[in-house]
């Protein structure tokens, strides 16, 4: 092993081992990728050099089959994209085509819709801990998520029949009432909430290994977040005091009372606690909106076929990840000219390589479990 | 609610800077439009960002017109956290012409420019790596067209792959 | 007696074997092993001399410490290459007249001894204690040599660390 | 019975048999700490762990050791076969040989040798050959990292865990470890009280040595799949996880004789004898425990779903209640038998005590980072270790040359070196985020 720096090489490529780089290939079959992403590291001995993702392993062309379904029929494919935040999906196709439309939905449907994405944020932010936790090693906070997350998943199946890909809203408001029963479960859901969201701060905020393993791995600069156009939880954390929920309010958001958190850092540390924040935060929501929803229609009058005016819109949500948009074209006739939808996880994982470089092997790991990504929204 | 032209002091300027570069803007549904043309596209976004305070690239996506001469859209939504506002940038672009890349303005533009190329086919100049992002390198064709024809691809795959005629 | 002669035969006859072995491998890793089988044998022998201390100290040492090190080394540095390479260098003949030189030295010792050639009896009772026995030498008699060894050991381990320490 | 053996090869009889019943005796003990673990996590992560074979998981351990023993024993076809076949032996072989040392009882030891201690010591560095060797054998990229990263956290975590030792070694006097226990028997405190820091630097060290949780980086690194065992499959496979948990129980072991008092019972000179009899109430509590256990296996025995599993909980009942039965009896036996199965009870208590610590650490805490990993062990362990020691080396010197009084010494020493500690482990926390992305080599 020739050591390249007396040789006086000037490359830039002098490297620790003085061998060459090596290629380590993560995926896309890995345990720790979140679904089927492919990541190219360059690596000299432990520490990461470059890294290049390689995805489209789960592409199915959703927004080609837009145009060729009617506005209804495509709702349903909406929530395989983002398959752990399905309510949040459908509610953001069901505002962007009601904007279309120039309709809109009832108080008392916009209130339960509210309700229900709040939920499923919780849900969402569940699974990101649980499996986060596991990557890092922490084998337990893994069980406890999911038992709450079961919580969540019963309401949904209780008030429209599926537990994850739930096509709970229809475009318009809502196509069923909500079970006798649904506010005591979400209200008893909330309460109980509280005191097992502090379980989970007792077993990893102060835990010296969980902080030593999450605190300045994979910084994102505020400025750096903005430029690549980074959205939701990890924008927060690098201190960027935004949400769309505030700044362009939609359903009932409007008259709540919530907070944004925000970290300073932008490291996994600050994720994890912008998330847990932001759970107590929607659990908030829920128990505001659950006092008093308001009696009343839950369906606008849109009529059996929609044909919008022909035109186009851009509507989009605060989804668990990021900002969800849809951008639809309407040439007048039933079905959608064209619907793009604009993926959180695909543009935050686009940030993957600034945080990844120079990090450890290990710490790859934890990076791609703290952008939160799912590969049927980064696909599409 | 047909789209309604737009005229305040944001196009005002516009106007006054980039005179006839800007081709009209009109307001659909409360949203802003700016149509503008394709070759001087990255110093508009370029303008957009630093004087008019629109920081982040939201989205950037393309619309298929087969029958109009110059078929693609091109769309460009902005957003200015300061005004709390969106902007969309529309450019028209024949099929085979080049669009200036925006990833020397918003890095964010790499992967979507990428996106774009890979479903419309349509090449940024100026862009780092252009190649297919979702669909694998040998794809022929771009999906998002609209003469594009997935049943011609789909018996062309079965068969060449394995060996026996799509019933499709 | 019985049992201490044959394990003393046992254990010589395993040193000598480990390390002829040892000298003829072609792979160096089981070189090492057969290295580490030549030191537990002589351990084995220091057990039969009632230095029980020794045994435990040498297993920890050199087996235990040492000889890890050696196969951590042998196994960071890519063998491939040097293992092609021829492994005995040409001068056969003085190495054989060195050897037979040697061995005529060790069969004149065994023939001047060969009168007493038995083990020693085993003490029945060593007082004090070997580990106490060793304490105390180390501790009182011998007490400067121990500290400039281990002046001498810090100095190795500095030296050793500064030239490990490749980007000051 | 003498005269039948002849009398050479007798002071051999008695540590053979007592080394066949420990080897008979290890595979089984080491598959129920399998299931004990299953059941502890899964009872701290809100669920039940294994409840289909045998009732409530019982019978799981067998299940598995039949699983292994019928399943295919793959050779990787480039491997080097000799090396291949021999690592997990000498695994395991070094695992079952620190067993010589190991005092269960008063009378229950193979051989009381004088250098007990440090021969445990010696045999379980040699385990460190198993890994090394295996992971070069398997002639694959990932199980090679894994070995390298295995041997150099053992080397380096055997220096912080056997200075641990040499504190308590420092009160006790003498290597051999019966001596160890009789010394805390006559001092009448147990050495986790006068040297709570050298316990705690040998828990740590312990759990590196065997390669646990949160430590257990070679293994459960996620690009490292399983480390140096990734070949290995099949009963060889077995071998190895045999010897890992052969190896806690030695590390256990070790901690219960030095630190927690061996096979004395909590308040071993405490005579406190029942109106009227000779029996100590301390001793009646082994007999309780049973009991205890006994009447809780009858009381979920008819709640069992199968009636193959109400039967074998029945049968369990029973076997507990025999020994709640022998340890009664044994209470009216000589002094000799009573010490002897009294004593094998207190040891083992307090083994499954420390493995529950063991486990309960690993489901509480996440996996360390190599690089922190090493600095945990070098910067804070080793350098917490010898401090600790010269603490407990003048704290000594101090009660007898002095003549001050030596619970007060010990602690002081205690004291100035949890001082020490914090400093480093302040040291440490200013240090880690600096070096962290900023490229320090």
């Amino acid at each position: 092993m020739t050591d390249t720096r007396t040789s006086g090489l000037s490359n830039v490529e002098t490297t620790v081992l003085g061998a060459d780089e090596i290629i380590l290939n993560m995926g896309p079959q890995h345990p720790s990728t979140h679904g089927v992403l492919r990541v190219k590291l360059k690596l000299d001995g432990e520490r990461v050099v470059d890294s290049e993702c390689i995805i489209g392993y789960l592409h199915r062309g959703v927004e080609k089959i837009a145009e060729h379904r009617s506005y209804q029929q495509f709702a349903p494919y909406v929530d395989r994209m983002d398959y752990v935040a399905a309510v949040s999906n459908g509610l953001g196709y069901c505002e962007a085509v009601e904007k279309l439309l120039g309709a809109e939905a009832p108080p008392r449907a916009r209130v339960v819709r509210t309700i229900l994405t709040e939920l499923q944020r919780i849900a969402s932010h569940l699974l990101w801990l649980g499996t986060h936790a596991l990557d890092i090693g922490a084998l337990t906070p893994v069980f406890y998520c999911f038992r709450e997350r079961e919580e969540i998943l019963k309401i949904f199946e209780k008030y429209c029949g599926a537990r994850l890909t739930t096509h709970a809203f229809r475009i318009g408001g809502l196509q069923y009432e909500t079970y006798d029963g649904f506010e005591s479960d979400v209200k008893r859901f909330c309460e109980d909430f509280t005191h097992r969201i502090d379980e989970y701060e007792t077993l990893l905020t102060e835990n010296r290994i969980w902080v030593g393993r999450t605190k300045g791995v994979g910084i994102l600069s505020a400025a750096d977040a903005i430029a690549l156009g980074v959205t939701g939880p990890v924008l927060r954390a690098s201190g960027v005091k935004w949400d769309l929920r505030k700044a362009m309010p939609y359903a009932a958001y409007a008259d709540y009372q919530f907070d944004i958190p925000t970290r300073p850092t932008g490291d996994t540390y600050d994720r994890y606690i912008v998330r847990m924040e932001e759970m107590r935060q929607s659990q908030r929501i829920c128990l505001q909106a659950i006092e008093n929803i308001p009696a009343g229609a839950i369906m606008a009058k849109v009529g059996k076929v929609l044909k919008p005016p022909p035109g186009e819109v851009y509507h989009s949500i605060e989804a668990p990840k990021g900002e969800l948009g849809y951008y639809i074209v309407s040439d007048g006739t039933t079905q959608a000219y064209r619907v793009r939808v604009r993926p959180p996880s695909f543009i935050n994982l686009q940030a993957f390589d600034r945080m990844a470089r120079g990090s450890l092997v290990a710490d790859v790991v934890a990076i791609i479990g703290t952008i939160d990504i799912v590969l049927g929204e980064v696909d599409r | 609610m047909a789209p309604v032209p737009l005229d305040n002091e944001f196009v005002e300027r516009l106007k006054v800077k980039f005179g006839n570069a800007i081709r009209e803007a009109t307001l659909d549904r409360k949203q802003a439009i700016v149509n503008v043309e394709a070759m001087r596209l990255r110093e508009i976004s370029r303008y957009c960002r630093d004087e008019e305070k629109f920081d982040m690239l939201v989205d950037l996506t393309a619309v298929d017109w087969p029958n109009r001469e110059k078929r693609f859209d091109v769309i460009v939504i902005l957003y200015s956290f300061q005004k709390n506002e969106r902007v969309r940038l529309k450019t028209h672009l024949g099929d085979g012409e080049l669009v200036p890349s925006l990833c020397e303005v918003w890095p964010a533009a790499n992967w979507l420019e990428r996106e774009c190329f890979d479903m419309f086919g349509i090449v940024f100049e100026g862009h780092p790596n252009l190649k297919r992002i979702l669909l694998p390198e040998e794809w022929e064709g771009h999906p998002l067209r609209k003469d594009y024809d997935i049943l011609k691809q789909d018996t062309a795959w079965v068969r060449e792959n394995l060996g026996i005629e799509s019933g499709q | 007696m019985a049992m201490n002669y044959i394990l003393f035969a046992f254990f010589s006859v395993m040193a000598i074997g480990c390390s002829i072995l040892m000298v003829t491998r072609r792979n160096i890793v089981h070189s090492a092993v057969f290295l580490i089988g030549a030191l537990l044998a002589t351990a084995g022998i220091f057990l039969q001399l009632q230095a029980e201390f020794l045994f435990v100290v040498q297993i920890i040492l050199y087996v235990g410490g040492i000889m890890v090190l050696f196969v951590f080394v042998i196994m960071l540095v890519n063998l491939d290459v040097s293992m092609r390479l021829v492994q005995f260098n040409r001068q056969k003949w003085a190495a054989g007249v060195l050897a037979l030189v040697l061995g005529a030295q060790v069969l004149f010792a065994l023939w001047i001894g060969r009168g007493e050639l038995r083990l020693p009896a085993p003490a029945v009772d060593v007082s004090p204690k070997n580990t106490e026995a060793i304490g105390q030498a180390l501790f009182q008699h011998y007490m400067l040599p121990f500290e400039i060894a281990s002046v001498l050991l810090l100095v190795a381990m500095i030296g050793a660390v500064v030239m490990a320490k490749r980007r000051v | 019975m003498g005269h039948l053996i002849p009398p050479s090869i007798l002071p051999y009889v008695l540590p053979v048999v007592y080394g066949v019943v420990i080897v008979a005796v290890l595979p089984l003990m080491a598959g129920y700490i399998v299931l004990l673990e299953r059941k502890v996590m899964a009872d701290m992560q809100a669920r039940l762990g294994p409840m289909r074979v045998g009732p409530h998981g019982l019978l799981q351990p067998i299940a598995d050791a039949v699983k292994l023993l019928l399943k295919e024993d793959i050779i990787p076809e480039k491997a080097d076969k000799l090396m291949f076949w021999v690592a997990p032996l000498v695994s395991v072989t070094m695992a079952l040989l620190a067993y010589s040392a190991m005092p269960f009882g008063p009378a229950f030891q193979i051989a009381d040798l004088n250098v007990g201690l440090l021969f445990i010591l010696a045999v379980s560095s040699l385990g460190i050959y198993g890994i090394v060797l295996g992971g070069w054998a398997s002639n694959s990229h990932y199980s090679l990292l894994g070995a390298l990263r295995s041997a150099a956290q053992l080397v380096s975590y055997e220096t912080a865990a056997g200075l641990g030792l040499v504190s308590a070694l420092l009160l006790a006097g003498s290597l051999s470890l019966k001596d160890i226990v009789q010394a805390q028997y006559d001092q009448g405190e147990w050495f986790v009280f006068s040297v709570p820091i050298g316990f705690f630097i040998y828990l740590v060290g312990s759990i590196a040595e065997t390669n646990r949780a949160p430590f257990d980086l070679p293994e459960a690194e996620s690009e490292l799949v399983a480390g140096y065992m990734t070949e290995y499959s099949g009963f060889r496979w077995s071998l190895y996880f045999l010897a890992e948990y052969a190896n806690m129980i030695i590390v256990a072991g070790i901690a219960t004789t030095l630190f927690l008092g061996g096979w004395l019972r909590p308040f071993p000179r405490f005579a406190d004898h029942l109106p009227g009899t000779s029996v100590e109430i301390m001793d009646a509590i082994p007999g309780l425990v049973f009991l205890g256990v006994a009447a809780y296996c009858f009381w979920l025995a008819p709640k069992q779903p199968v009636k193959i599993q109400r039967i074998v909980m029945a049968t369990v009942g029973g076997l507990c209640l025999a020994l709640a039965g022998a340890m009664a009896a044994a209470l009216f036996a000589p002094e000799g038998v009573r010490q002897g199965v009294y004593g094998g009870f207190w040891f083992l208590v307090k083994v499954m005590a420390y493995l529950y610590a063991f486990l309960w650490i690993r489901f509480t805490f996440p996996r360390y980072r190599f690089d922190q990993l090493m600095r945990l062990g070098w910067r804070f362990l080793i350098p917490l270790a010898l401090v600790n020691l010269i603490a407990v080396a003048t704290a000594r010197v101090a009660s007898e040359e002095w003549g001050w009084y030596p619970r007060i010494t010990m602690i002081l020493a205690t004291i100035f070196t949890l001082a020490v500690a914090l400093w480093l482990a302040s040291r440490d926390q200013k240090h880690e985020p600096a070096t962290e992305t900023a490229g320090g080599d």
